[in-house]
């Protein structure tokens, strides 16, 4: 163990990124992303309509893909003001960066949002103006005046049948031998006939009526949803996760480079009583964006544990590349003074950790599926079982996902060795990727073919192009952003316990 | 300051540890014992109003299981024998009329007994199923499961007493391998029957006339009889099994209804 | 008969004792111990410990769990009495229904290991130690930091050994005989 | 160096640290004579009077149980009031209820371990017994619940003449190897913790009975480093186990409801919204008897307002987790557009038997520990109190609405019912109170009530580079004492 070290030896302002010096990468990242982004949607201008459809899920798998690894960076930034922590102070910055890349996919998920590709994805959009036009049509006017008719005629038989029983209690009722009970009876039955007759007038049919019943045979399980799943609140929800997301970072990214080149601890107790409010909305808006982007591509489909597995895997692989963001930047002669082992030993645990924890999920998800296996519940998983994808959820997914990294990270000394701790956070990291394309692909080829084929022939080389451009673009932005202010926050208060980091 | 704890418990742990074993390998032992079958009822020998001797009768004069036990072949339940029945031979004047050992008998039957009742002998039921297990005799007997085993000799059982535990596990093993117990009908009631003293020839003949009897066509046999040596339970079982087509159940519901 | 069984030396805080277990480890002592009333952060490094292998143990134990568990699931549901309950197969294909009890097993199997492996490596119980007829070493459960060196170590010599002992800055030292 | 750097680091005042500095676990300066003496103390004198007030009615309310249970047995279970279509009553909701509780202490110590969470050392040793007290209350029901009490070994896979097996597939028989692991997990875990405590207890003792008790027990435990770094490793190894093992044991209670098709059981937050209840309602329970424990001991010093502070923060959180839970149930039914589990939330939320019992939940349960966003309620003794104690009944409640809101409205209306507990329930429960309380109340009596050696571990000077610190602090200006900063705390 060696002496204690003092934050009296740092500069003051901290550590410059100085991007001269990953110029290279900086450049090819450009290049990649600002290239390929363009080459995929000229392709998508010109390709025919089924692959121009399935890009759609190529495009929405690569903007997922990076968007959980920021969304996990905003909740690393959060949980480590809100528990107050001291440990990871001299990574926070990268942390921060990486959540504030939240509005690039943003933007890049917006031609999305086109009824084109929209439609592809979320089969919904359809089935919904299908149900409204079923609504329309069974509300025609043809059908309103049979309805109408109809209504006509039940009032009338309500009416006649009052009659009848109001005579009959009058004849009845005037006889000699009809005792109480009888005569009570009789008038029950004429109030009795006197309610039919009640509802029976005040259900004359409207057009309204009868969409709604026009929709609701046509789709029912759509139908009961209208609330949710509908266009106007569908968008509006977008726009809502857009500024509540960007929102909380950008507060901490802002206040936390204003602590820097101020040196006011104001903005730490901002930061620290922010995130205790931020956090509902930060796991509100999360869930959503996953039921509304991942778990809707069904709309059958559904699953409480939907937001947590998803939250799962963004916390363990943006633990995953903040760990390889800070072996790469260390290589590079950055940060050299203030992170030790000690650091990695902890990131290494967390992600250790989350491994466990989204194993956990995922194995509770599926396995209260499998078990109770009612059919709109397995259907998930059955077309995960179709085709190759069984295989793949098994190699990839409980092999490659849990088991290797959960062996690989038992001992101690791998946690502190940061070149293989970065192996296991590059392996998780394609894992990632893997489990992400496990959850939007496999929808791809029975929606668009209509359950006629598992897979779309050739539609595999748009993933991977659609992938490296949003890659190169969130690797680009993510040096741009880092550039911007120094590299570890120099003049936070617990700058000192995190040097001085002992597991 | 001395110790507080003298030296000798420091061996103490490792006789504990000794003494621990000991004992946790005879309480194993213990408990294996009494969750094996033969703990159950095993062994259980009421003393009944008459001291009836199967040795005497189904051993020395040779009668049949079926003489008292009337129902077996036909009903669920095996019937204990009435007293009308032991009256066909020990009615007065007859067998041993006078014997004082059958005094319940002619309480039950003879109506010049001073002492007569008329009130049957109550006899003291000794293999018992439960309530909740379904078991039918005459399903077993007809499929020739002997009675021997379940029961055990009682052709050589002065008093008669529960000779084997009818647990559960004892059942299941029967109806996993049946072809263990299988014998020819007409061997059922003879408890001292031995595979090996049947004849080769006459069981494939016994074989191919029980085929022929369900209109099917008979598997060929020739190869069998051809062979030497005596016949082994496991040969007869199997060709019975096959002959019969016995597939006994084992799902809950076979005995649990 | 007694005989020297160790110097007890008392140090008054933990930085004290921590930078004296330095010297006496670089000094080259080999059987001596430092107690203290809870775990010193570093001190494994200032004696010069290596790390507890106890976690091997434990893996062993942990490994030992999930093969019973499984073994014991497989042969009883799979091969001694296949029943088809909850509408789940009797093969290979059930084996997440097996998942709870295997864990179960696992982690009860390796905390056994954890006790048993631990009074083995800490060779307790122990209830008569030669240590315990000291005064000085009794303050070790209260707020003593206490430093012994045995007499068994080869590089003991009853006048040395003192001297060196408080030219670490101990505050007081007692020689500690044992019965034999 | 430290004036160049002006106003930021060198020259910073005390009061600026306000809300950013650490604050101290151990108040006052106490020495580790004092911190021994305090919490040995408690062992070793007299009981004060309100520990027998509370001990003799605990007592006779454990014999109420001893009562109910012999009546149950001679009786029969007919004597509870579940029947179809609520088989599963009182039992159940007060098993899942207990063992609840009965998760918080063994997480906590371990969770808070794992996490390197100083300010445990003050909660984990009454945590932990009150979660093997707890798992003991629980354990009875189940036991009893299976009808014949005495065929409760066919539970256990022994070999037997029936040659039926468990059936390993089935959630209840998880239950039963999640259970006892367990339990037999926690007492290892805390035994353990106690050693080194014991040897205190026992240097302590004059002579007699008591040296000779706490002296057996303390398995003659010298303190050496060479036995702390393998006890250390044991501890973190057992902390490591006990993390995954408690939360599997939450959730394989949860498979008993969410493996089944059952409207209302069967959602796949099950498992994950039942650990963050577990949390929850053990905290809740640790305040609910180390607030009055503190006050009667004087433990103020170590059992401090911080401690309380981060108890009242955690149960917010898991509150407000459990609150999304509720409300991701809600949504899912309504989303899922499936029929049964739509009217399943009708009758819970709008109009069903036992709608009162989701409002009692969801106010005890998300809306009361809402008040703890102000510190001002944190640091108010009866307001933490209070609201712990809504939490106790909030988690009675949760589970309650859970299981006969449920199996009262099956799925065949013809045999829908409404469940109400009879006496021996009623008397079964307060009885599970009185012997719950009646081992605590021993536990104090015999036991101490915090890790002694780990509070001495998270004082200043318990760090061997402590002059080097303070040294640092002079330097700056600070007063030596208060650690604003510390080393090894994150």
């Amino acid at each position: 163990m060696s002496a204690i070290k003092s934050v009296d030896n740092l500069p003051n302002d901290g550590e410059k990124f100085d991007s001269s010096k990953v110029a290279l990468v900086k450049g090819i990242s450009l290049i990649l992303g600002g290239g390929l982004t363009a080459l995929f949607f000229i392709l998508w201008l010109f390709l025919p309509g089924q692959m121009q459809q399935s890009m759609a899920y190529s495009w929405l798998f690569a903007v997922v893909f990076f968007m959980t690894l920021s969304i996990g960076g905003i909740f690393w930034t959060l949980l480590h003001h809100a528990t107050n922590s001291g440990w990871g102070v001299v990574v926070r910055r990268l942390m921060e960066t990486l959540g504030s890349l939240i509005p690039l996919y943003f933007i890049l998920a917006l031609p999305l949002l086109l009824p084109g590709p929209r439609d592809a994805l979320w089969e919904w959009f359809e089935a919904r103006q299908e149900m409204i036009q079923a609504g329309k049509d069974h509300s025609s006017p043809e059908h309103l005046e049979a309805a109408k008719a109809e209504w006509g005629q039940s009032v009338a038989a309500a009416e006649k049948k009052l009659a009848a029983v109001k005579a009959k209690k009058e004849k009845e009722s005037a006889t000699a031998t009809a005792t109480a009970g009888e005569k009570y009876n009789l008038e029950q039955q004429v109030i009795a006939a006197e309610g039919k007759l009640e509802v029976a007038k005040a259900s004359e049919p409207t057009a309204e009526e009868l969409a709604s019943e026009g929709q609701l045979h046509a789709n029912v399980g759509l139908y009961k949803k209208r609330g949710y799943l509908n266009e106007v609140f569908w968008y509006a929800r977008y726009v809502g996760y857009f500024l509540v997301l960007g929102g909380i970072i950008y507060f901490l990214r802002s206040w936390s480079i204003k602590q820097d080149q101020t040196g006011d601890f104001r903005y730490f107790r901002w930061m620290r009583r922010g995130s205790c409010g931020f956090l509902p909305l930060f796991a509100a808006s999360w869930t959503f964006v996953v039921v509304d982007w991942l778990m809707a591509l069904d709309y059958t489909w559904f699953s409480t544990m939907w937001g947590v597995y998803l939250f799962a895997g963004s916390a363990l692989n943006s633990m995953a590349i903040l760990i390889a963001a800070l072996t790469w930047l260390r290589s590079r002669g950055f940060l050299k003074d203030v992170v030790s082992m000690e650091h990695y030993h902890i990131m290494g645990k967390l992600m250790f950790s989350f491994v466990v924890f989204w194993a956990y999920i995922a194995f509770s998800q599926f396995f209260l599926i499998w078990y109770a296996n009612i059919t709109e519940e397995t259907k998930f998983y059955l077309t995960r079982n179709t085709a190759y994808w069984n295989a793949y959820a098994i190699g990839f997914l409980v092999i490659g996902h849990f088991f290797l990294p959960f062996a690989g990270m038992l001992l101690r000394r791998v946690k502190t060795v940061p070149y293989v701790l970065t192996g296991i956070a590059l392996w998780n990291l394609c894992m990632h990727v893997l489990d992400i394309y496990w959850i939007i692909i496999p929808e791809r080829g029975p929606s668009l073919t209509q359950g006629k084929e598992m897979v779309i022939p050739g539609a595999i080389y748009f993933d991977i192009l659609a992938f490296v451009a949003v890659g190169g673009l969130t690797v680009f932005l993510f040096l741009s952003r880092l550039a911007k202010a120094s590299l570890y926050p120099c003049q936070d208060p617990r700058l000192e316990e995190s040097l001085n980091l002992v597991n | 300051m001395p110790n507080f704890f003298p030296r000798w418990t420091n061996w103490l742990p490792i006789k504990i540890l000794i003494g621990l074993g000991c004992m946790g390998t005879i309480a194993v032992a213990v408990l294996f014992w009494v969750f094996t079958p033969e703990y159950s009822r095993a062994g259980y020998q009421p003393q009944q109003p008459i001291p009836f001797e199967h040795t005497i009768h189904a051993g020395q004069l040779g009668m049949d299981c079926r003489y008292c036990h009337t129902f077996v072949e036909d009903s669920a339940h095996s019937n204990v024998p009435n007293a009308q029945v032991c009256w066909n031979c020990h009615s007065t004047g007859k067998v041993l009329s006078d014997s004082p050992k059958l005094e319940p008998l002619r309480q039950a039957m003879d109506v010049n007994y001073e002492g007569y009742t008329g009130e049957p002998i109550q006899w003291v039921q000794i293999h018992q199923t439960p309530d909740y297990a379904y078991f039918n005799h005459s399903v077993h007997v007809n499929r020739g499961v002997s009675c021997v085993e379940c029961h055990g000799k009682v052709n050589e059982m002065e008093v008669v007493f529960h000779a084997k535990g009818q647990s559960m596990s004892f059942c299941l093993e029967c109806h996993r391998e049946p072809e263990k117990a299988l014998r020819p009908l007409d061997q059922v009631t003879n408890l001292d029957w031995k595979p090996e003293d049947l004849d080769r020839q006459a069981f494939y003949a016994y074989l191919t006339g029980l085929s022929k009897g369900h209109g099917a066509e008979a598997p060929d046999y020739s190869e069998e009889m051809a062979e030497d040596g005596p016949l082994t339970q496991k040969e007869i079982g199997t060709k019975l099994k096959e002959a019969w087509s016995v597939r006994p159940p084992e799902d809950c519901t076979t005995c649990h209804r | 008969m007694k005989r020297a069984f160790a110097y007890v030396a008392e140090f008054d805080s933990a930085a004290a004792i921590y930078h004296a277990a330095e010297q006496v480890r670089d000094a080259g002592y080999k059987k001596w111990d430092v107690h203290t009333p809870y775990p010193v952060h570093g001190m494994d490094h200032a004696m010069g410990l290596g790390k507890s292998w106890l976690s091997g143990v434990v893996l062993c134990g942990g490994l030992t769990g999930f093969c019973t568990a499984l073994f014991l699931q497989f042969f009883t549901q799979v091969d001694l009495y296949p029943t088809v309950v909850q509408g789940k197969p009797t093969n290979l294909n059930t084996v997440p229904a097996f998942f709870p009890v295997t864990f179960e097993l696992t982690i009860l199997f390796s905390a056994f290991a954890v006790l048993f492996g631990l009074l083995a490596f800490v060779m307790l119980p122990r209830w008569n130690h030669p240590l315990f007829g000291s005064k000085k070493f009794a303050r070790f459960s209260d707020d003593g930091f206490i430093l012994v060196i045995e007499a068994r170590d080869a590089k003991f010599q009853e006048a040395d050994t003192k001297e060196f002992l408080l030219s670490t800055g101990a505050s007081g030292v007692e020689l500690v005989e044992e019965e034999f | 160096m430290a004036t160049e750097t002006t106003t930021l680091r060198g020259g910073v005042k005390a009061a600026e640290l306000e809300g950013i500095k650490r604050e101290s676990l151990v108040l006052n300066k106490r020495s580790m004579q004092w911190i021994t003496d305090r919490i040995c103390g408690i062992v070793e004198n007299r009981q004060p009077f309100i520990w027998w007030i509370l001990f003799l009615p605990s007592v006779v309310l454990a014999g109420c149980l001893m009562f109910t249970l012999v009546y149950l047995v001679s009786t029969g279970v007919g004597v509870w009031g579940n029947n179809q279509p609520v088989a599963w009553g009182w039992a159940i909701v007060n098993f899942v209820f207990w063992i609840g509780i009965g998760h918080a202490g063994t997480l906590i110590s371990a969770i808070l371990f794992l996490t390197r969470q100083r300010w445990r050392t003050s909660v984990n040793r009454s945590a932990e017994a009150m979660t093997l007290f707890a798992v003991v209350c629980a354990g009875i029901y189940p036991g009893f619940h299976v009808g014949r009490f005495w065929m409760v070994w066919f539970l256990a896979p022994i070999p037997n003449a029936n040659a039926i097996w468990q059936n390993f597939k089935s959630p209840l028989l998880w239950d039963v190897f999640a259970v006892s692991t367990y339990f037999t997990v926690s007492v290892i875990f805390w035994y353990i913790g106690l050693i080194p405590d014991l040897a205190t207890l026992r240097d302590r003792s004059k002579a007699g009975l008591r040296k000779a008790l706490y002296g057996i027990f303390a398995l003659g435990w010298r303190g050496g480093n060479r036995q702390w770094r393998h006890y250390e490793m044991g501890y973190l190894l057992l902390a490591a186990l006990s993390t995954p093992l408690v939360l599997s044991v939450h959730s394989v209670v949860s498979f008993d409801f969410a493996t089944s098709v059952v409207p209302g059981w069967h959602t796949t937050i099950f498992p994950p919204y039942f650990v963050a209840g577990a949390i929850f309602g053990g905290f809740a329970m640790v305040l609910t008897l180390m607030l009055p424990v503190r006050k009667l001991y004087g433990l103020e010093d170590m059992f401090t307002g911080k401690h309380i502070d981060n108890m009242a923060k955690i149960i917010l959180l898991t509150g407000t987790i459990v609150g999304y839970a509720y409300i991701m149930e809600l949504f899912i039914s309504y989303y899922g557009a499936n029929k049964f589990e739509a009217d399943a939330f009708y009758l819970r939320i709008v109009n069903g038997p036992y709608t009162w019992a989701y409002y009692c939940m969801f106010f005890c349960n998300v809306i009361s520990p809402q008040i703890f966003w102000f510190e001002k309620a944190r640091k108010n003794l009866w307001v933490v109190f209070i609201v712990a104690n809504f939490v106790n009944a909030g988690m009675w409640f949760e589970r309650f609405v859970i299981i006969p809101t449920t199996l009262a409205r099956d799925f065949l209306p013809g045999q829908w019912g409404y469940y109400s507990p009879t006496w021996v329930e009623i008397l079964m429960f307060c009885g599970t109170f009185g012997l719950f309380l009646s081992l605590f109340l021993l536990f104090i009596r015999f036991l101490p009530v915090i890790a002694i050696a780990e509070v001495k571990g998270v004082l200043p000077e318990a760090d061997p580079h402590y002059p080097e610190w303070t040294a640092l602090r002079k330097k700056r200006g600070l007063q030596p004492d208060g650690p604003e900063v510390e080393t090894s705390h994150h």
